[in-house]
């Protein structure tokens, strides 16, 4: 029994909010068109489009979204065929032209997310309302991701996610207008495995410490699952806040559990003070059941590494991408960045670059801006080209199938960002997984305005 | 008929006596001064009058009820009203609102949740507080900053808050200390003005002129216990008094 | 003698502006009017400055709710709270939750909102308010950085931790009967509640919480609360039992923490557990002091700006800068831009840093201080050329 | 056994790192009777004062890395072991403990810069508008520190002698098996040496003796004619140095980044009103003792019985205390109630 009447026409709302504000608005704050067509922000016959960048600027995640914004002003470059064309030379199949999007040049905003899920979305509102772009992206956590990926599905502008890890996004709250190029927990998990094998057998005893929020315990399932396939045991797997800043409380128990490997389900601060302080606690040159003690961090960043400065020597982990890959795409965009920025991307940088590419690249290739096609564009599109080689956008949940890196704290760097070593790229197949295990439903294509 | 009668009441301060088997009774309708030596326990005595201080032994009545263990607000609801050695004023407020909030506690009990009406619409209570105002000397005052009161007008204040009240029994914390002489014999004649209303009052004061001018009975306090008590002339006279007081020397 | 008498004019002028004792009826009326007046016309004099759409003066409208709230107790009363925005928070989980399980409409899920916040308040307030001064700070700060730290973790069935409650698509909502495709929307009996409307629903509740204080302030009950924070020693030997009173007071301005947070979840029915850290409740004191403790309108402009700053300066980067020096030759247009960066985009920190120890220093008062002493100077010049 | 000794150590370590915060804060309450939020900033800037001895110590000359061509990678060799050779080195892997050189002077002036610069011109003013010119200079500190060195932690490390950890059980004679990190008891020690030396400062010279008088009475030390004001700043640039001391000793335990501050000031005001305001013994005790709760309440063996405690045991004991105790555990009346 539907006690409310639900067929009101939101269009009319909203059109009669906006006429009384659209006679006094000033160039730039309003575009006055927006709500008149049949999608949000149609940019209609103007001459630009515009992109929202939503990254942290301030909080522990500054730097990283400094990276993610640096990336994005790149790829606009690119897009407008400024530049070195970066990774337009070698996308492929490619159907930008290098003049924009199907035209129109392209422009961009930004905003601070300051890793908090209220102020992103506060963020991306504005950038949707008041600036009216036509896509926004960016980001630094899941919890950020999943909340702006969900406004994304209600306001019917297309979300691109920047770096976000948590099978969540993907899984129980993927969007139909929500995106993931960067990969998960359990992709990270399935990439680990055959390494972890290889280096450390088949009979460990593993001792997890996690983050106590959401995305620390999907990635502790994940890896947990990985492990005990293996063959290993978990000893325990504890809890520890968000922020604890000394973790020598949560260490001290692992140093006589009888545990041979610690791994931390931690990222950024958190990932960076357990780390040192696991060191520390001389867990690396320890030896347990007769074997060397292990630490693993299932989920590396430059951010991270650079924290932890030498503790990251020899320990393994995984990332998205690394600038030191061979392959044309990558080595188009690390110069292309390099050239501009005088350093090399970080993994955060290069998922930023090309989710941008990618939705540009799907408009024109659509041949319309209206987000349902653009949507179905992307799904199921494959590409290589891009660093991480062949790579698929699946359709069922919207996550980007591609190799995935397992890496090691390098022992010799040899200069200042040669941090982290390739150990291994696990090729896709070995990491895709049905899109059932998630659950989820993605959504409808269309939106009520 | 005694409206506040004590008995034997004491209280240590950490192994110090500061009361000593006090007993008091003060009579309906009349002035009550306590004096005695700085540190004889004048203020501590006052302070278990209001709730401020419970005696570990004795008992305090006040109209026929005990004021043991009950709460300051709730003696004061009882009727008793008291003015602070140092004026205790909401120096935040106006000179009107201060007068107006102790009427309101009259009327309205210790706790009333009125937050519609306007305070300019109780009438009653403006008359009243203005007319105490005016009783007082402050009447030119109404809406002035209280905290910008000279130290005499911020007495004068305290005093008509406790009026307002109409209390039964009024308690006097040295009512003069540090005014000039005009000060206090304004206040003096303020004192005797009130009188005719009938309050009861206890002063405690160091000032003689003061003491003698107003109070119909004294109660000499020295270390912790009553020495002496009479109306005015005898305690002139009492040598007992004498001794404790100014080692010897006349009153 | 009448109420009149004390309002009349020449009466005022005796009174320090805080000694705020009468203002007239009349006086508050017209105020509250053009207040009205200015709240519902936010759309449209706020676009010139770019802060017209509609989340923004959404915001505006929540917070200001708050920071009235926030006043009641700390402006009026004198307890300067460390946890207030747990209020916050629960209101919205409890109007998420009424969305979630009862019906989309936002009548329940405010009164849910607002009751939470009120028994919530009443639950901390009875034991924090049974200290003063710092120690009450610290005791408020406390329940509140523990219901951050349980929402975050262990209390995610309930708050879903990280991510915030949101809605979904199978959601019982029993009064609502089975959905359609998509996410249903918040609404008032059928009018839908986002973007513009969402604002008016807003601003209409802003309204009616200004007139409550306003009432409140100028109410005996008002009156005990200031007399509390001028002298509460006072206070007890007037025959006041305070207890009640601060109670009182806290649940009220739990209750309009309540509101804001059940109507932050009616413009955006997520609830996360940052809205109730610690560093959010700093927000508001912040808010109240920057436009004006004890005033009844200063909160709402500490609140406006600081909204203002969070989303406006902090999307300022050099491409925008750059636009907006244009009028300036080239070299110094460059020069401009690299002067101001630091302070807009990622640096907009540091300015409400420096916004705000300025406005400490030198108007303690608040935004409505330095108005005041404008128009004293104003009316200071106005008499001297009249004469 | 081994966990409880070694989570008394933890408990310690970090207590030890409150205490020497909530001394400071306290030194400055009840000297000056201003409540400082700017002190966790004042702590976070000692622990930039051991990077900034870190990068003037590896200023290096760079040589390009020749096979990167994208962008310039360079190769980093230290002046200093240009020069020194192993020498060289050896002092750059002591650039915490050098520090010291470069934070006691720095923070001094830091100190003595913010009282007769800002913190004068408050001690007239309410505890609340105090609490906000402090809370809004932290803002803006931080802000210059994350401009200048960016929001990413920095790698600290300590001296490579005292890298490992100390075998403890041997030393108690509980077997080898008891190990805690050398720095940590470093840290411990240096904690209580610090605690100990500010004491004994205010109990032995006749500075500490006036300036302890004049936390009990300000008004009648003024009237013996000594200028309390003078040695006041002077204490302020002291609680300045203390808390630059524990931040830049905590560096190689927690690298550092602009936002450490804020955190560690919440829970030095909580450890502060726990110890009850104004009482410098009532500040050491409870931060130890929350540290030592802190750590305990994180055993899994008391998180099994109730879930989430670690995450709330410092606010818990703070409202337990101030129910018991309303004034903290050592605190005065009348101080800072109004």
């Amino acid at each position: 029994m539907t006690i409310f009447d639900k067929n009101v026409n939101r269009r009319r709302l909203l059109q009669g909010g906006v006429a009384v504000t659209a006679g006094l608005a000033a160039p730039n704050f309003f575009i006055k068109g927006a709500w008149a067509e049949e999608f949000r922000n149609n940019p209609g016959s103007a001459k630009s489009v515009k992109f929202g960048f939503n990254v942290p600027q301030t909080g522990a995640y500054a730097d990283e979204g400094a990276d993610e914004l640096r990336a994005y002003q790149l790829a606009v470059k690119h897009i407008n065929g400024e530049g070195d064309g970066g990774l337009l030379k070698t996308m492929t199949p490619l159907s930008l032209k290098g003049n924009g999007i199907l035209g129109k040049k392209l422009e961009y905003v930004t905003g601070d997310t300051q890793t908090k899920s209220d102020a992103a979305r506060a963020s991306a509102k504005r950038m949707i309302e008041k600036d009216g772009v036509i896509m926004f992206s960016g980001g630094s956590s899941s919890g950020v991701a999943v909340a702006v990926q969900s406004l994304a599905q209600e306001m019917g502008v297309i979300f691109m996610c920047g770096l976000t890890h948590s099978n969540d996004t993907t899984g129980k709250d993927k969007k139909r207008y929500g995106f993931r190029h960067f990969f998960n927990a359990y992709m990270s998990g399935a990439a680990l495995g055959p390494v972890l094998k290889e280096n450390m057998g088949t009979d460990r005893r593993a001792y997890h410490l996690t983050a106590d929020y959401t995305w620390g315990w999907t990635q502790e399932e994940s890896i947990k699952n990985t492990t005990e396939a293996l063959g290993w045991t978990t000893v325990k797997a504890v809890r520890t806040p968000l922020g604890a800043g000394d973790f020598s409380q949560y260490i001290t128990p692992v140093l006589n559990s009888g545990a041979d490997v610690l791994i931390l389900n931690h990222y950024g601060k958190d990932m960076v003070n357990s780390l040192t302080q696991a060191v520390q606690f001389g867990l690396r040159d320890k030896m347990v059941n007769g074997k060397k003690f292990e630490i693993i961090v299932p989920l590396y960043s430059r951010l991270m590494a650079q924290g932890a400065g030498e503790n990251v020597k020899g320990i393994l982990g995984t990332t998205n991408w690394h600038w030191s890959l061979r392959d044309a795409g990558s080595q188009t965009f690390v110069k292309s960045f390099g050239q501009e920025y005088g350093f090399p991307p970080s993994q955060a940088a290069h998922t930023c670059y090309v989710q941008a590419l990618l939705y540009a690249n799907a408009c024109e290739q659509a041949g319309t801006f209206y987000p349902p096609e653009v949507i179905k564009t992307l799904e199921g599109f494959e590409f290589d080209g891009m660093g991480n080689g062949k790579t698929l956008y699946r359709a069922e949940d919207h996550q980007c199938f591609k190799d995935v890196l397992v890496v090691r704290g390098k022992e010799n760097p040899t200069n200042q960002f040669d941090l982290l070593e390739v150990v291994k790229e696990v090729p896709r197949a070995d990491v895709t997984y049905d899109a059932k295990i998630f659950g989820g439903e993605l959504g409808p294509y269309k939106v009520p305005l | 008929m005694a409206i506040l009668n004590v008995q034997g009441v004491c209280k240590d301060f950490g192994g110090l006596r500061a009361l000593n088997q006090v007993n008091l009774k003060v009579q309906q309708g009349t002035v009550h001064a306590i004096i005695g030596p700085n540190g004889a326990g004048k203020s501590t005595l006052l302070n278990c009058f209001v709730g401020r201080i419970t005696p570990d032994t004795g008992s305090v009545t006040f109209d026929g009820k005990s004021l043991l263990g009950i709460q300051p607000h709730e003696i004061n609801q009882a009727g008793v009203a008291r003015v602070f050695q140092t004026p205790e004023i909401f120096a935040d407020l106006s000179l009107v609102e201060n007068v107006k909030i102790p009427a309101f506690a009259k009327r309205d009990g210790s706790f009333r949740m009125d937050l519609w009406s306007r305070v300019g619409t109780h009438g009653e209570i403006t008359d009243h507080a203005e007319a105490v105002l005016e009783d007082v000397g402050l009447a030119d005052k109404l809406h002035m900053h209280a905290g910008s009161l000279s130290r005499g007008d911020k007495r004068r204040l305290e005093l008509a808050m406790c009026l307002v009240q109409d209390p039964k029994l009024l308690l006097l914390d040295e009512p003069t200390a540090g005014m000039s002489r005009a000060d206090t014999n304004a206040t003096i004649d303020l004192l005797q003005r009130i009188g005719e209303r009938g309050i009861t009052k206890i002063v405690i004061e160091h000032d003689m002129t003061v003491v003698f001018t107003l109070a119909h009975t004294i109660s000499v306090l020295a270390q912790g216990t009553v020495i002496a008590e009479g109306e005015p002339e005898a305690i002139k006279g009492n040598p007992k008094v004498q001794e404790a007081y100014l080692g010897g020397a006349h009153l | 003698m009448s109420a009149a008498t004390i309002d009349s004019p020449g009466n005022q002028k005796a009174v320090a502006p805080s000694a705020n004792d009468g203002g007239s009826s009349r006086a508050d009326h017209i105020k509250f009017l053009i207040f009205a007046l200015a709240v519902l016309t936010m759309p449209i004099w706020l676009s010139p400055i770019g802060a017209a759409y509609p989340d923004l003066v959404q915001k505006f409208a929540i917070f200001g709710i708050l920071a009235i709230g926030f006043n009641i107790l700390f402006g009026l009363t004198g307890y300067l709270s460390f946890g207030h925005a747990a209020f916050l928070g629960v209101g919205s989980y409890a109007a998420v939750w009424s969305f979630k399980l009862l019906t989309m409409n936002i009548v329940p899920a405010i009164l849910f909102g607002v009751l939470a916040g009120g028994v919530f308040a009443l639950l901390i307030g009875y034991v924090s308010l049974r200290r003063t001064g710092i120690y009450f700070s610290i005791l408020t700060l406390a329940f509140a950085q523990m219901s951050y730290n349980l929402a975050y973790s262990v209390l995610t069935p309930i708050t879903n931790g990280e991510t915030g409650l949101q809605l979904a698509l199978h959601d019982p909502r029993i009064l609502d009967g089975p959905a359609g495709a998509g996410l249903p929307s918040t609404n008032l009996f059928g009018m839908l509640t986002v973007g513009y409307t969402g604002f008016y629903v807003c601003a209409v509740m802003l309204i009616l919480a200004y007139y409550l204080a306003m009432r409140i302030r100028r109410s005996p009950f008002g009156m005990a609360l200031r007399a509390i924070k001028s002298n509460q020693n006072r206070m007890n030997y007037t025959g006041f039992n305070t207890r009640p009173y601060t109670l009182a007071a806290f649940v009220i301005s739990g209750m309009y923490a309540g509101l804001a947070g059940s109507l932050m979840a009616v413009v955006d029915p997520l609830a996360g557990a940052e809205r109730m850290q610690w560093t959010a409740s700093g927000e508001v004191v912040l808010m109240t002091i920057l436009g004006g403790s004890g005033t009844l309108l200063g909160p709402v402009l500490g609140a406006g700006i600081i909204k203002y700053f969070e989303n406006i300066f902090s999307a300022f980067n050099d491409q925008v800068l750059g636009r907006i020096f244009d009028f300036l030759p080239e070299g110094l247009q460059e020069a401009a831009v690299v002067l101001f960066s630091p302070f807009v985009g990622e640096g907009w920190h540091l300015t409400l840093g420096v916004v705000f120890m300025l406005i400490v220093i030198f108007l303690p008062g608040g935004v409505m201080e330095g108005v005041a002493r404008i128009k004293a100077r104003f009316d200071r010049s106005r008499s001297d050329t009249a004469r | 056994m081994d966990a409880v000794i070694l989570q008394a150590l933890n408990g310690l370590d970090k207590g030890g790192a409150y205490a020497l915060i909530a001394l400071g804060l306290t030194l400055i309450f009840g000297t000056l009777g201003v409540v400082n939020f700017a002190h966790g900033a004042l702590f976070m800037l000692g622990a930039f004062c051991a990077v900034t001895m870190q990068k003037l110590l590896t200023l290096s000359r760079q040589i390009e890395d020749t096979s990167v061509t994208f962008f310039k990678a360079y190769k980093e060799v230290p002046y200093l072991k240009i020069w020194f050779g192993d020498t060289g080195l050896l002092l750059i892997d002591y650039s915490v403990p050098l520090a010291v050189l470069l934070t006691i002077p720095v923070m001094l002036l830091i100190g003595l810069i913010m009282e007769r610069g800002l913190i004068q011109y408050f001690y007239k003013r309410s505890h609340a508008e105090q609490i906000l010119v402090t809370f809004g200079l932290a803002i803006v500190v931080q802000e210059i520190i994350k401009a200048v060195f960016g929001a990413n932690p920095i790698p600290t490390p300590a001296p490579n002698v005292v890298a490992g950890s100390a075998d403890i059980g041997t030393w108690l004679g509980l077997g080898p098996t008891l190990v805690y990190p050398w720095w940590r008891l470093i840290y411990l020690a240096f904690s209580a040496a610090i605690i100990a030396g500010v004491f004994a400062f205010l109990r032995f010279t006749t500075f500490g003796m006036v300036v302890r008088a004049g936390m009990q009475d300000r008004e009648t030390v003024g009237l013996l004619g000594i200028d309390v004001q003078r040695r006041f700043t002077i204490v302020f640039g002291l609680a300045a140095v203390v808390a630059g001391l524990a931040g830049m000793m905590y560096t190689p335990i927690l690298p550092p980044d602009y936002h450490m501050g804020m955190e560690f000031l919440v829970l030095s005001f909580v450890v502060v009103v726990v110890g009850g305001m104004g009482s410098l013994e009532g500040a050491v005790l409870a931060g130890f003792l929350l540290g030592i709760l802190q750590s305990f309440a994180s055993m899994n063996e008391v998180k099994s019985i109730i879930p989430g405690i670690d995450q709330i045991i410092v606010y818990l004991v703070a409202v337990v205390v101030l129910q018991v105790r309303p004034r903290g555990l050592l605190g005065r009346r009348g101080v800072m109630e109004g």
